[in-house]
């Protein structure tokens, strides 16, 4: 399976998912936000960073940006997409997902390793995880306070969406302590903490590999 | 009505020797850009000669002072690059900016060099915080460190802080920065060969912060609110594409030079890349990208607007270059070239504002060697006898209550945990933090091997204030058993000198001995120096600052598993004590 | 013709702003207790050349949707005005 | 009596302002070759109660030298209306 990684001007976790995703054994493609080629990958990721600067609003800019057309379409035909941090940022301002990510309350910026409860499990990103489980996963962010009104609120449970909440603290004061949640369809997730940090011992946890075992899982079932 | 020379900060002998190097009076513009390059930010004209005691040299020195940033051998054909500046004048009058645009300066200073900036370390002093203003201080200089370096995904992995009443009104922003680089791929700030095209790259250059540098070089009084344009505002993102694309250009063989601007803007930078290379440069003004129209010469020669580099490039490679950047939304623009006349000509609009030759203005500052004195506080300390020491501790050692003690003491400012700051920063990014701030030493793994560097800055400013040259020792010390206790061999170190007026023969007597007592303890412990900052001018109308020479030192190991932590590991583990 | 614009985007009510909040909180810790309410808006003054109002009015109302402001939590206002009917 | 304030706080002349370029850069990037310039601010909206406008001049003045403004770098403008008084 091929993953591909979105580059917008200012993103900077784009070449730590790459390494995330090499080292785990996958093949990975950069996909420079000016270019419209997906070049045939199965799970496109919209990294962390600060895209375009994260001025007006967090994610605000990269919708414009010409390869996300495609990645729409994609997402759209039922591809799998990721965005992690400011990716689920973009996400939420390109209408894939509902919602807004607002300041956090404290107002600055939040860099911890936070653990997070797996609450779907029903998805290609969640399949091999447990529901209940918790995972030690990384966050780094300044706009994580998800937001989204008691009418959409009613429809994310209802429907299943969301994937992750905070466990124990809330970080950011987002809704229900969420910090992860998919569309309908449950093709694209969006999600503040870092995965893709959590993939060596060193680096204080393992847990992200188990939601990148989690999608070749899935993909290897559903495209044998 | 003052001379033109004190206008510009300059003193009449210096005026003189101005004069005589160019063998007539100055231009305006040829003032202006002297008075910026003999200031003592600049110039390092009061430190110079004391900075020569520094031992610089060693098996594992590749870039010693002089460049943008030093380079040790980390073996295996990788180069350590690091530095680290100040930034203390412009974040006593704008926290926020002050901070970030000095994170954005020596992050510069590393990818200049060609290295990727692969950790971020600050040290910060500043008044107690019962003061409303020191909190609005600290909170401004930690959000503008976060909001800078978090965009650029530079993990920031330690730092330390420290208050005390004599930086109530002078704080202190010290910020480093480390990098690696394939040692066979250093990039210098050279500007040689005739006939090779200087081109400015990066942000559009604006009226801001004309005059930085001599702001760095006065004390802070009253005037300093008037002042304030001399701040910068920050682009963190600008700064973030301008970094993706120097790196692209490491590998180009048409790159001759380069070179960050920072203070003083294009006045520094190409003079300092001319003389290094022994050469000339004829730049024209009006080809400068402006962001603000009818900017005057001397306004676009010292305006410090922040995310620009200077490049040097073979003409054929000018294409490739533009390419570049116009790749990352960036603009370059060729701006003159090299002349093999050893002078720096400026034109604008055709005409020539000025023609110096680029050693005077870069080398020949007349160097001063100010009057020492010792200070009559140490006098006293050492005619204190030990027995009256003992006298003076047991009038402050009334209580004896060790749990209240001990809760005063975990929950005094300067020992409390330093959470709140360091969870501002983002110091996972990378995914190479392997002691992250918490730890006493942060350190990062070299991706593809098992090595990891370890980095420390530290500073007690208490030891050098009560004996300069054994307090000097002991920063240093500090430093080095922060590293060897983790797991690491220190190999090297960084410097920034922060100090009081030097032209009061006391701060200078302080300051000399302490220089002493670093250079000494590097030279026992074979941790070279590779660089540094001096910040003289630390005080204001009522403080001066205690003297705080930041070591930054870094260490290597071959295998980052074998890096120790400071928390306890179990219970029953024993506990001792080592040395004396 | 040229037409200047001045947009204004808010935080839609009953929507928690924290930075408003913070400021709020600010006023009150300085101890100024004659400041019943605030709120924050962000504004954006544009030059814009058109041949009408109503044709400008189209390009100001799509640049509040698509990029402006974020529709989910935040309202827009805009006035258009001929700057050189003056 | 209650007046309405209404303060306005943008970047002083020459300051880089990197948020406005970057939208300027979206809307050049969305095509919309109408629009010549751009620049955005930030805008306070306060309830505040006094005896006078005066009085409330003075309150404002000093919200915008201590908490709203940063003087270093912006330049602040307001408006203050008796809203009792229409
Ligand atoms: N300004 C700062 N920036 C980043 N980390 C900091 C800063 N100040 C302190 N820290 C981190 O907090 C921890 C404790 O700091 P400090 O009390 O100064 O300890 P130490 O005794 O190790 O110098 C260290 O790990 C340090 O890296």
């Amino acid at each position: 399976m091929k993953f591909g990684v979105v580059v917008f001007p200012g993103s900077n976790c784009d070449k730590d998912a790459e390494y995330a995703i090499t080292t785990l054994g996958y093949s990975c493609e950069m996909l420079w936000h000016k270019d419209t080629d997906l070049k045939d990958v199965d799970c496109i990721i919209l990294p962390g960073g600060f895209s375009y600067g994260d001025y007006l609003r967090a994610g605000a800019i990269s919708p414009f940006a010409p390869i996300m057309e495609k990645v729409v379409e994609f997402a759209q035909k039922g591809g799998l997409v990721i965005g992690i941090c400011n990716g689920f940022q973009i996400l939420t301002e390109v209408g894939l997902l509902p919602g807004v990510l607002n300041k956090n309350v404290s107002l600055k910026f939040h860099c911890d390793i936070a653990p997070i409860e797996v609450v779907n499990t029903s998805l290609p990103f969640t399949c091999s995880l447990e529901e209940g489980e918790v995972l030690d996963i990384p966050i780094a962010h300044g706009e994580g306070n998800y937001y989204i009104d008691s009418e959409g609120l009613k429809e994310l449970k209802a429907n299943n969406q969301i994937v992750f909440s905070y466990h124990g603290v809330n970080p950011n004061g987002s809704v229900e302590n969420i910090a992860g949640i998919v569309n309908k369809e449950g093709n694209v997730l969006g999600m503040m903490p870092h995965p893709e940090r959590a993939v060596e011992n060193f680096l204080g946890s393992v847990d992200g590999i188990k939601i990148f075992n989690s999608i070749t899982k899935w993909w290897g079932d559903n495209n044998a | 009505m003052p001379e033109k020379y004190e206008m510009v900060g300059l003193i009449a002998s210096e005026y003189e020797k101005i004069v005589s190097d160019l063998g007539r009076e100055p231009s305006e513009l040829e003032l202006a850009m002297y008075g910026v390059l003999w200031s003592e930010h600049c110039s390092y004209k009061h430190s110079k000669k004391l900075l020569r005691n520094f031992p610089t040299q060693g098996e594992r020195v590749v870039q010693g002072p002089g460049e943008n940033a030093g380079i040790l051998d980390g073996g295996d054909g990788l180069g350590i690059v690091f530095k680290i500046e100040s930034h203390n004048h412009p974040s006593a009058v704008e926290p926020y900016q002050g901070a970030a645009t000095g994170v954005g300066g020596i992050v510069r200073d590393i990818f200049s060099m060609g290295a990727r900036p692969i950790a971020l370390l600050n040290s910060l002093r500043f008044g107690h915080l019962d003061k409303p203003r020191n909190r609005f201080l600290m909170s401004g200089v930690v959000s503008g460190i976060a909001g800078y370096g978090n965009c650029l995904g530079i993990p920031d992995i330690g730092g330390e802080v420290y208050f005390d009443d004599c930086y109530d009104e002078n704080p202190l922003v010290n910020a480093m920065c480390l990098g690696l680089i394939d040692i066979n791929k250093i990039k210098k700030g050279l500007a040689q060969g005739k006939g090779n095209i200087v081109m400015l790259v990066g942000a559009t250059t604006g009226r801001d912060g004309i005059l930085g540098a001599s702001f760095a070089s006065a004390n802070l009084d009253e005037d300093s609110e008037e002042k304030r344009p001399s701040v910068q505002v920050g682009d963190p993102f600008m700064e973030k594409l301008l970094l993706e694309a120097c790196m692209e250009l490491v590998d180009h063989p048409h790159i001759v030079g380069v070179q960050d601007l920072g203070a003083a803007g294009i006045t520094s930078s190409a003079c300092e890349m001319a003389a290094r290379a022994q050469s000339g440069l004829e730049l024209h003004l009006d080809r400068v990208h402006l962001r603000e129209r009818g900017m005057n010469a001397l306004e676009i020669m010292l305006s410090e607007s922040q995310e620009r580099m200077l490049y040097v490039v073979k003409p054929d490679g000018v294409n490739d270059v533009k390419a570049i950047f116009d790749k990352w939304g960036l603009k370059a623009t060729e701006i003159g070239k090299v002349t093999d006349s050893k002078r720096i000509e400026i034109y604008h609009n055709g005409d020539l504002y000025a023609s110096i030759p680029s050693l005077s203005i870069v080398d020949g500052v007349p160097l001063r060697d100010p009057q020492r004195k010792k200070p009559a506080y140490l006098e006293e300390l050492e005619l204190q006898t030990w027995e009256n020491k003992k006298e003076n501790n047991k009038e402050n050692n009334k209580e004896n209550n060790y749990e209240e003690i001990i809760k005063k003491m975990i929950s005094h400012e300067n020992i409390a945990s330093r959470k709140w700051i360091y969870s501002q920063y983002d110091y996972m990014v990378q995914n190479n933090t392997v002691l992250r701030p918490g730890s006493s030493v942060g350190a990062v793994r070299v991706k593809g091997s098992k090595k990891a560097i370890g980095t420390t800055v530290d500073c007690n400013p208490v030891y050098p204030y009560l004996n300069p040259y054994q307090g000097g020792q002991m920063v240093v010390l500090e430093s080095y058993r922060n590293l060897i206790s983790a797991g690491f061999t220190p190999i090297g170190i960084t410097n920034c000198l922060n100090y009081p007026n030097p032209e009061y023969p006391e701060n200078y007597y302080v300051l000399e001995q302490s220089i002493k007592g670093i250079a000494d303890a590097c030279k026992a412990l074979n941790t070279p120096v590779t660089g540094g900052n001096v910040s003289l001018y630390n005080q204001g109308i009522n403080t001066k600052i205690h003297p705080t020479p930041v070591i930054g030192m870094v260490g290597i190991v071959d295998n980052h598993e074998k890096t120790i932590t400071t928390p306890f590991k179990g219970e029953g583990h024993g506990l001792y004590v080592i040395g004396k | 013709m040229k037409f200047n614009v001045e947009v204004t985007v808010e935080f839609k009510k009953g929507i928690l702003d924290p930075q408003s909040q913070a400021i709020a909180g600010a006023i009150v810790s300085l101890g100024y207790e004659s400041v019943k309410e605030i709120s924050m808006s962000k504004r954006f003054n544009l030059v814009i050349v058109g041949d009408s109002q109503g044709e400008v009015e189209k390009t100001v109302e799509e640049l509040c949707k698509k990029l402006l402001a974020n529709t989910v939590i935040e309202n827009y206002q805009y006035a258009v005005e001929n700057s050189e009917g003056k």
